[in-house]
């Protein structure tokens, strides 16, 4: 029952867009709960994008709830903590959800069910600079629950841009997916007050928070709480549903309709968006000392009791299933939305920071999509695209593997969003093509990188053995001198030292002629072939 | 003035070089890999065509005259060859960017038949000083367009799941083939 | 004949003077040919193609004395690029030449007698270690070009493929069955 | 010259490298006179006859020419060697020369010639250079029947018409009737029908040459069908 | 193993081509009520030689047979080219114009969804450069003749070349009303005298402008089903119209009016069914108003000044050959990357 | 040694002048050699068209050589001038041969050559060169169908004014169905030349003043077929 549109503001409106079936009251019938701690806990310490955490505890050692074990290593990285208290047993290779199917660096913890706490610190987030407050985060691992798990410190640092606004995403748009939701209704005030540490961090003047209008209770909620907490110039809008509205630059366009093209900071513009789970957490990192521990998780889709969880990071997702109930038809989970969502490659991989629901899924309600047909250049996927692409070309080149030209046609412009992929009358998995053109493409990058360091590296290499050559040719040429000098000045015999470097020439010289023949028969390769 | 838009709109469409007339296949083969190239070669051939054009008609006007007929086709070319070889030599110093472009194009316009042929065609159909500019203009005109629009076409099939022995040059060929197909639809458009 | 002749021998004349002039007036030389070639060439400086090391091979390509197939580590796509850069038709690569997974050399340190030999061989200098110490291979650095092989006297030095890890996994090119309608 | 030497030059230039099917040059008076095998044949063996005195005169004076002047140079020789077979066709099989028409003048400009001299006669004595000329050019006669009689067949019904062109009126008889009462496929004996036989003659050369190269392989090598979305196929 | 999204609408290839074969059914209709049902047997004869060459070629270049077969794409375009060529065409040119079209303009280029021309406008193409004399022979429309074939008559005539005994051809075919006109201005006869001819009906050839209005229909439920944009027929029908208007305003005696132009050859089945044939058309909307309407100005230049009586086929392949730049070059901004910003 | 402008450009220059003298000396001897022949071929051939319109024993003089310019005229459908024979029968006037352009064939032009005996009577009728819709509008060439012949022995008065249209359009001419514009035009285009016969016969047949020889050559336009 969707709100109508009651804002003050005018709303903009961006290209294409979906409107899939939602499939969300399944889970939105119950409250949050707290899922019981699990046997064993698996944490990745590479949870967000970046590098891989650098593990600070010891195979053996004791851990208490919340305490570091993976330190951030690099700019881009971010903090892992020990979800419960517990021993250490393993720091080694273990499967994670992730869609290659690879394992990674976890540290498994067995949980002592004490539950201990290391000291936690609330603290005024007023008292401290954005600087301070930055660093407070990366060491309380926050990163962004809206799916892309990045580090939420460096969206925080300013760089010469001022913010005027800051965007609370809420719009959760892909179907079946209920936690932000969830979240919203039931922790309305504290989500408002993250938002206000995080207008503190940016200075930022207004708050947007989006809401698609398919959720008038979390809307209603968000409302009172803003305005119980009396906070000046924060809004909260209902944007239409429509799939991918949840975008962070579909989100900024409709509220604010400034457009952050690919390759551009939306900070740049003067815009910064975060996802309301976020500022949850960032407002549990200063209020309460908590690093990211846990998070809210929908398991829904093929089960008996789809509903919000609030998990440990490290849970095995099979604990998960089994509090839902998968049905016997299940035959895999996917960890996701259906349009942005991967399939798990076991059911065992640990609930990640990144995890924000698991759906059951079957044949029924994922039916294997029919044959695969040639594009027949309709262009629906055009119509729907959210980034005004034109996806049939970039399907086009990704084929056929030109590259070059997918990347002419602004390939990285590509969200993912999967919108061309679900209106495409020839079921082509266009968005298969476009990362595996994507990720060519970056390999490639990186291969012409190791490329040019090699090229500079061989050069010096060449220009030193020249000038060692010379050097040596020029000393050798001025003992040569020095030695005649001397049988000429009489027969002196040589002393121990300089027969040893006189030996030492001896070789050099030879090594040179070596080489010198060796290039030579090289050359001589080159010309005969 | 009408007729010398209809001498350049025959030459372009309705008597195109390639399509109809079949000349400069070579080149419109190619070098219509590329779109780049292509553009690239269309511009050098305009270049030449038109002064090919030009100085062939004051050769066989002013210095062969109808005894010396027999020479048309020897001073032509020759005189042609040293164009194309003192402009590629020009523009190589002169503008390095324009080379890069038109460069390695150059040489091959001295065995493109058009560059030939039209100063030819200009001679039998009795063509003026004016008249043969327009038409070696317009014919290399007609020729550039073609060969972009097939370079085009063929960046394009790059993609395309054509059978295996008719990749590359066959499926071009086919391709220039329903092309000229389409350029009869011009036929008449000029009595 | 004498009229021919003249006009001929004029139009010769005129004509062939101008070409001598503008060959020294507009005189120019070098061939940015090469680099660009470099450009596409892998760098790893193994000398499969025969060529010393890359450059020279990018050298004997621009003159038009070797084809563009000869260079294993460049894989296809490198052949690909060539052909597109030079104008010319793709071709596979030849019965000899096959290009190998990429590979990393790696030294047994327990065996390693420290001889230097594999430095002197080492084309980008990725092999750090001095005489009688134990060598290491510089991961980052190595192009796995396979020269530090040979030249060790104690065979210490072996390639390990780069196995796959998350870190460079790569969504693959998406390929189903065929349905089994025909 | 050896044999083996011969033989490689007369399989490069018939087969291998054939001018039509391969190196795609001298296309301009493949596509246009190729409407029948007499047009054809004549003009082929013309090109060839240019093609191998070209080869023959270039070889020994190459290294007297600056480089400057080297087309140019080229080009007159080349010329003058078409204008006199022009001129002998003028004079002695006339009403074949109206038929060729524009196309002997254009001999001067076939791509092929030059080409053959810049790769070929600029590097090799005279006698291979003479030979590898008479080879391009049977290799581009042969194509040029063949394309011929395909046309001809398609577009006519019938073969060899034109033959009293080149024989005089007795040889009228010698006209094959392939297909009698044939309604005529125009198309064939118009430009894109030469654009499109053509690329049918490609495409049967590398038919040809993928079988060779999977004999050699073995046998088994059946071309696996590239999956791009381009085949229906299930996920 | 399978990939996001996971979800999808349910519409498909073959549905969308069947949508449009039933968008012809109204033309076909109206064309079998006013010129007889020798059409329905060249539709079937092209049908089944389009499906024939179809599984051929597929079988040779080893592809999947059933799928594409139920794809329906062939039978489209057998069952354009057929109603584009005269109903009483010999049999062996209905198989030879699809095999053809089939077979090099589509499966050459690799099937379904590659081909760079439109395949039906090849077929109609090579047929009437290499057979004009029967493809100017047409049906006249009941009771334009003085004598009228039969069915039975009519299946000899296709499939045996065989008329009835006193009658010729020339009696009972006459040219199409596009051909006609241009004939007729040929001898310099005034236009009014011209259009009161009875091949003439309301605003176009008797019979054929109902016709047209049959395709019309059908292209109005394509446009509204949302199968094809408005964008390709507004922009030729437009340009067409324009065009035709200044030049009979300029000159009523030589020049025929918009309408005709809009009801007279294939200007109708052009518009809806033919250029905008998905895959060889350009898919931005900018481009698809810049091929329509160069579609457009080439037919009217090609039937009026041109040599052959109706343009839409060429025109549509000449601007198939500029498809491939149209699209380079009108490319839509992206997003972040327009110009209009608050 | 360092090559300067002047040194390199007397070089080439000479180089360019030594193979264009010997190129263009070997040329002039072929020349020399072959035009005899190539005359003669072109004659043969004009001759050869011209007696397949005007037999040889209606004349016996030497056609060829007996010509004479004519002007450009409406009723030959031409602007340019063009060359008539004339054939002489024991030194009477017997038959005129001329060429005829029909300029509203399908596609253009139409040259015809054609050839009317004193009387008025017509020889024969050729095409020369047309561009007509092969398959279709091609039957007027001799080569393709006898149509063309169903002029001979046609006069002004035979079949008379109103015959000279074709059955189509009330005349007496035969036409192929489908294509009747092509006839139209080649019978508009006699009948126009039997009057322009009629008009300038006695000038025609003056004995001849001017030099023959020069002017257009008989085979009409130079069209590519
Ligand atoms: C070194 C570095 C610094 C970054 N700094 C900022 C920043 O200041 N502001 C910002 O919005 N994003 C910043 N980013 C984030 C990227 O722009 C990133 O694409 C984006 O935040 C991903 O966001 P999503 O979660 O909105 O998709 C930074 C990224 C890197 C690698
Ligand atoms: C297609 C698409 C849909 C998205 N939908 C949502 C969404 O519904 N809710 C959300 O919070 N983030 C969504 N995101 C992620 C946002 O782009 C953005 O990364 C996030 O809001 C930034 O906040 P965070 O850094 O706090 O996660 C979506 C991203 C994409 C590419
Ligand atoms: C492609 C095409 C080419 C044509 N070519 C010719 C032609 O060369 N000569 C001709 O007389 N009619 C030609 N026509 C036919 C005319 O358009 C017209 O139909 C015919 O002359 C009228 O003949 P009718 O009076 O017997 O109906 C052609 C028709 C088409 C469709
Ligand atoms: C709206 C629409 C129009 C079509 N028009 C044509 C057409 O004009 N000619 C044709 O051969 N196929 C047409 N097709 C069918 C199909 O796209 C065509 O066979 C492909 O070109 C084959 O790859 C059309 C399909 C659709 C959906
Ligand atoms: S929706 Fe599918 S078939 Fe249509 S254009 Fe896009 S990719 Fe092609
Ligand atoms: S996945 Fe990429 S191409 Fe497809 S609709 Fe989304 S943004 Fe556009
Ligand atoms: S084979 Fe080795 S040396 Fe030769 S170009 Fe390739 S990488 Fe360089
Ligand atoms: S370490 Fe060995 S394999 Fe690696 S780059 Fe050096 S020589 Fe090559
Ligand atoms: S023969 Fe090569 S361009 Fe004509």
């Amino acid at each position: 029952m969707p709100v109508g549109n009651d804002n003050m503001r005018k709303l903009y409106h961006f290209h294409g867009g979906i409107h899939p079936p939602s499939n969300k009251t399944q889970s939105t019938r119950a409250t949050i709960a707290r899922a019981p701690l699990p046997a064993k806990l698996v944490i990745p310490l590479h949870q967000h994008a970046g590098e891989t955490a650098k593990p600070v505890a010891r195979v053996g050692e004791r851990v208490l709830k919340g305490q570091l074990i993976g330190m951030p290593d690099g700019i881009v990285s971010s903090a892992v903590h020990a979800s419960t208290s517990g021993t250490i047993t393993a720091i080694d290779m273990q499967l994670i959800a992730h869609p290659s199917g690879l394992p990674n660096l976890c540290a498994t913890l067995i949980p002592d069910g004490e539950e201990e706490w290391v000291p936690r610190k609330a603290i005024d987030y007023r008292d401290h600079s954005p600087a301070g407050l930055q660093h407070l985060l990366r060491m309380a691992g926050v990163v962004g629950l809206g799916g892309a798990a990045f580090p939420s410190d460096l969206k925080l640092s300013l760089d010469r841009h001022k913010i005027t606004t800051l965007v609370l995403n809420g719009a959760e748009c892909e179907p079946y997916i209920t936690c932000d939701d969830m979240l919203m209704r039931e922790r309305a005030a504290e989500i408002v007050q993250g938002a206000e540490m995080l207008r503190f961090m940016l200075d930022a003047e207004e708050v947007l928070i989006g809401i698609e209008d398919n959720k008038p209770e979390a809307i209603a909620s968000m409302r009172a709480a803003v305005a119980a907490g009396g906070h000046r110039r924060m809004e909260v809008i209902a944007v239409p549903t429509v799939y991918p509205g949840g975008g962070a630059k579909q989100l900024i366009r409709v509220l604010t309709g400034i457009e952050v093209a690919a390759g551009v900071r939306s900070t740049d513009k003067g815009v910064q968006c975060f996802n309301v789970a976020t500022a949850y957490t960032v407002h549990r990192a200063f209020a309460h000392g908590e690093p990211l521990l846990s998070r809210i998780v929908t398991i829904t889709g093929n089960v008996l009791h789809p509903r919000n969880y609030e998990v440990l990071i490290g849970t095995p997702i099979a604990e998960l299933v089994a509090l839902g109930g998968a049905l016997p038809d299940t035959d895999s989970y996917i960890m996701g939305g259906p349009m942005m969502g991967f399939p798990l490659p076991s059911v065992q991989v640990p609930l990640v920071k990144a995890t924000n629901c698991i759906i059951a899924s079957s044949k029924k309600i994922f039916p294997p999509p029919p044959p695969v047909m040639p594009c027949i250049r309709c262009t629906r996927c055009a119509d729907v695209c959210p980034a005004d692409l034109q996806p049939q070309d970039l399907f086009w080149f990704a084929q056929s593997r030109e590259f070059g030209r997918a990347q002419a046609f602004n390939l990285f412009d590509c969200i993912e969003c999967g919108a061309c992929s679900y209106v495409c009358p020839s079921h082509i998995p266009l968005v298969q093509y476009y990362r595996f053109a994507k990720s060519e493409i970056h390999a490639r990058e990186h291969d012409k990188q190791l490329a040019d360091k090699a090229r500079v590296r061989h050069d010096y290499r060449e220009q030193r053995i020249e000038r060692e050559k010379q050097e040596k040719a020029d000393k050798l040429a001025a003992r040569e001198k020095a030695a005649q000098a001397a049988r000429l000045a009489g027969a002196q015999p040589l002393t121990a030292q300089q027969q040893a470097e006189q030996a030492e020439l001896e070789t050099s010289r030879a090594h040179i002629r070596e080489l010198a023949q060796s290039a030579v028969e090289h050359a001589d390769e080159g010309t005969t072939k | 003035m009408t007729e010398y838009l209809l001498i350049l709109f025959g030459a372009v469409f309705v008597n195109n070089v390639v399509m109809v007339k079949i000349l400069g296949l070579c080149p419109f083969m190619g070098v219509s890999k590329k779109l780049e190239a292509a553009i690239g070669m269309g511009a050098a051939t305009t270049f030449v065509l038109t002064l090919a054009s030009g100085s062939s008609y004051l050769i066989n006007h002013y210095l062969l005259g109808p005894e010396l007929s027999y020479l048309t086709t020897l001073s032509f070319i020759v005189v042609i060859a040293g164009i194309v070889q003192f402009t590629e030599m020009v523009v190589q110093k002169t503008s390095p960017p324009l080379y890069q472009v038109l460069g390695i194009y150059l040489p091959l316009i001295t065995t493109n038949c058009a560059v030939l042929g039209v100063p030819l065609l200009n001679v039998q159909l009795k063509h003026n000083f004016m008249e043969s500019l327009v038409f070696g203009f317009g014919s290399a005109l007609g020729f550039t367009m073609v060969m972009v629009l097939f370079a085009g076409m063929r960046e394009r099939m790059e993609g395309a799941d054509v059978p295996a022995i008719f990749k590359g040059s066959a499926i071009a060929m086919v391709t220039a083939g329903l092309m000229s197909l389409s350029f009869m639809g011009f036929s008449g458009l000029i009595k | 004949m004498l009229s021919a002749l003249l006009v001929m021998s004029a139009i010769a004349a005129v004509l062939g003077a101008v070409l001598g002039f503008a060959a020294i007036k507009f005189h120019t030389e070098g061939n940015p040919l090469v680099d660009k070639i470099d450009d596409v060439l892998p760098q790893t400086q193994c000398g499969q193609c025969s060529y010393p090391g890359c450059k020279p091979y990018a050298t004997a390509i621009a003159a038009g004395e070797a084809d563009i197939n000869r260079c294993p580590p460049g894989g296809e796509e490198g052949i690909r690029k060539l052909a597109e850069l030079l104008g010319v038709e793709f071709k596979p690569f030849g019965e000899d030449a096959v290009p190998k997974a990429k590979s990393l050399a790696v030294i047994d340190e327990s065996t390693c007698i420290g001889c230097t030999l594999c430095i002197q061989a080492c084309p980008v200098d990725a092999i750090a270690g001095a005489a009688k110490q134990m060598h290491t291979v510089i991961a980052s650095e190595c192009t796995g070009c396979e020269l530090c092989v040979a030249p060790c006297p104690v065979d210490c030095i072996s390639m390990q493929v780069i196995g796959e890890k998350i870190a460079n996994w790569k969504w693959k090119y998406p390929v189903y069955a065929m349905t089994a309608t025909t | 010259m050896t044999l083996q030497e011969f033989k490689d030059i007369l399989y490069n230039g018939v087969w291998k490298q054939n001018t039509g099917l391969v190196q795609l040059l001298g296309m301009c008076p493949i596509l246009a006179v190729s409407s029948s095998v007499v047009n054809g044949v004549s003009l082929g063996l013309a090109t060839a006859v240019v093609m191998s005195l070209s080869g023959a005169a270039i070889a020994p004076i190459r290294d007297f020419v600056p480089n400057e002047a080297r087309i140019p140079v080229f080009i007159l020789i080349i010329a003058v060697l078409v204008t006199v077979i022009q001129f002998t066709m003028n004079a002695y099989m006339y009403s074949l020369f109206v038929v060729l028409g524009i196309f002997i003048p254009l001999i001067v400009t076939n791509c092929i010639v030059l080409a053959r001299i810049e790769a070929f006669a600029s590097k090799n004595p005279a006698l291979q250079s003479a030979l590898d000329g008479l080879a391009m050019g049977l290799g581009l006669t042969a194509v040029l029947a063949v394309l011929g009689g395909i046309r001809e067949i398609f577009g006519h019904g019938t073969l060899l018409s034109g033959i009293d062109l080149v024989f005089g009126d007795a040889a009228k008889a010698w006209v094959i009737t392939v297909v009698p009462n044939y309604h005529g496929f125009l198309l064939a004996i118009l430009p894109p029908g030469a654009f499109i036989t053509l690329g049918m003659l490609i495409a049967g050369k590398n038919w040809l040459n993928l079988r060779a190269e999977q004999k050699l392989k073995g046998g088994s090598a059946t071309i696996t069908p590239v999956n791009g979305g381009c085949a229906p196929a299930t996920r | 193993m399978f990939f996001s999204p996971l979800i999808s609408k349910s519409d498909s290839v073959s549905a969308i081509m069947l949508k449009v074969l039933l968008a012809l059914l109204p033309g076909i209709v109206l064309y079998v009520w006013y010129f007889g049902p020798a059409i329905l047997v060249s539709i079937t004869l092209a049908s089944l030689t389009a499906l024939g060459t179809e599984a051929l070629m597929l079988k040779l270049r080893d592809r999947p047979i059933m799928p594409f077969l139920k794809d329906n794409s062939a039978l489209l375009t057998a069952w354009l080219l057929a109603l584009s060529i005269p109903p009483l065409a010999p049999w062996w040119m209905v198989v030879v114009g699809t095999a053809f079209a089939i077979a090099i303009a589509k499966h050459l280029y690799g099937g379904l969804g590659n081909n760079m021309f439109n395949p039906a406008m090849v077929g109609y193409a090579v047929l009437i450069i290499s057979f004009p004399a029967q493809m100017t022979h047409w049906i006249a429309p009941h009771g334009m003749v003085i004598s009228e074939l039969t069915f039975p008559q009519q299946l000899d005539f296709i499939f045996h070349d065989v008329l009835p005994n006193s009658d010729t051809l020339d009696a009972l075919t006459m040219a199409t009303p596009l051909d006609t006109l241009k004939t007729h201005l040929h001898l310099d006869q005034p236009m009014r005298q011209i259009l009161d001819m009875p091949i003439y009906g309301r605003f176009a050839g008797h019979g054929s402008e109902m016709v047209a209005l049959g395709f019309l229909l059908g292209g109005l439920y394509l446009l509204a089903s949302r199968i094809i944009s408005w964008h390709i027929p507004a922009a030729f029908l437009g340009t067409l119209f324009v065009l035709a208007g200044i030049f009979h305003l300029v000159d009523p005696a030589h020049y025929a009016g918009p309408l005709f132009h809009w009801f007279a050859g294939a200007s109708m089945l052009g518009a809806f069914f033919i250029l905008t044939d998905p895959v060889s058309s350009p898919t931005t909307n900018n481009g698809r108003l810049i091929y329509a309407a160069g579609a457009g100005l080439l037919t009217y230049l090609i039937r009026v000044f041109g040599g052959f009586p109706d343009g839409v086929a060429f025109a549509t392949l000449l601007m198939n050959i500029c498809v491939p730049l149209i699209v380079l070059y009108t490319q839509p901004k992206v997003f972040g990357k327009k110009g209009s910003q608050p | 040694m360092r090559r300067t402008i002047a040194k390199a450009s007397i070089l080439t220059a000479l180089n360019l002048l030594f193979f264009a003298v010997i190129g263009t000396a070997l040329l002039a001897i072929t020349y020399q050699l072959t035009h005899e022949p190539i005359a003669r071929s072109e004659e043969q051939e004009k001759l050869k068209l011209v007696t397949q319109i005007a037999p040889p024993e209606t004349y016996d003089n030497d056609i060829i050589k007996d010509s004479k310019e004519l002007k450009a005229d409406e009723l030959l459908g031409n602007d340019d001038t063009t060359i008539a024979y004339l054939g002489r029968l024991k030194g009477e006037p017997s038959i005129a041969v001329l060429q005829v352009i029909a300029p509203d064939g399908y596609s253009g032009r139409i040259s015809l050559i054609m050839s009317i005996h004193s009387d008025g009577r017509i020889g024969g009728v050729r095409v020369i060169s047309h561009r007509e819709t092969p398959g279709l509008g091609d039957y007027i060439e001799i080569a393709k169908s006898k149509w063309i012949t169903g002029f001979d022995g046609k006069s002004l008065d035979n079949p008379g004014d109103s015959g000279w249209k074709v059955k189509k359009d009330g005349g007496s001419f035969d036409y192929m169905a489908g294509a009747t514009i092509t006839p139209r035009a080649v019978v508009k285009a006699v009948h126009k030349a039997l009057q322009y016969f009629a008009q300038h016969r006695e000038e025609l047949f003056k004995q001849n003043t001017a030099s023959p020889g020069k002017g257009k050559a008989v085979r009409g336009e130079g069209d590519k077929k």
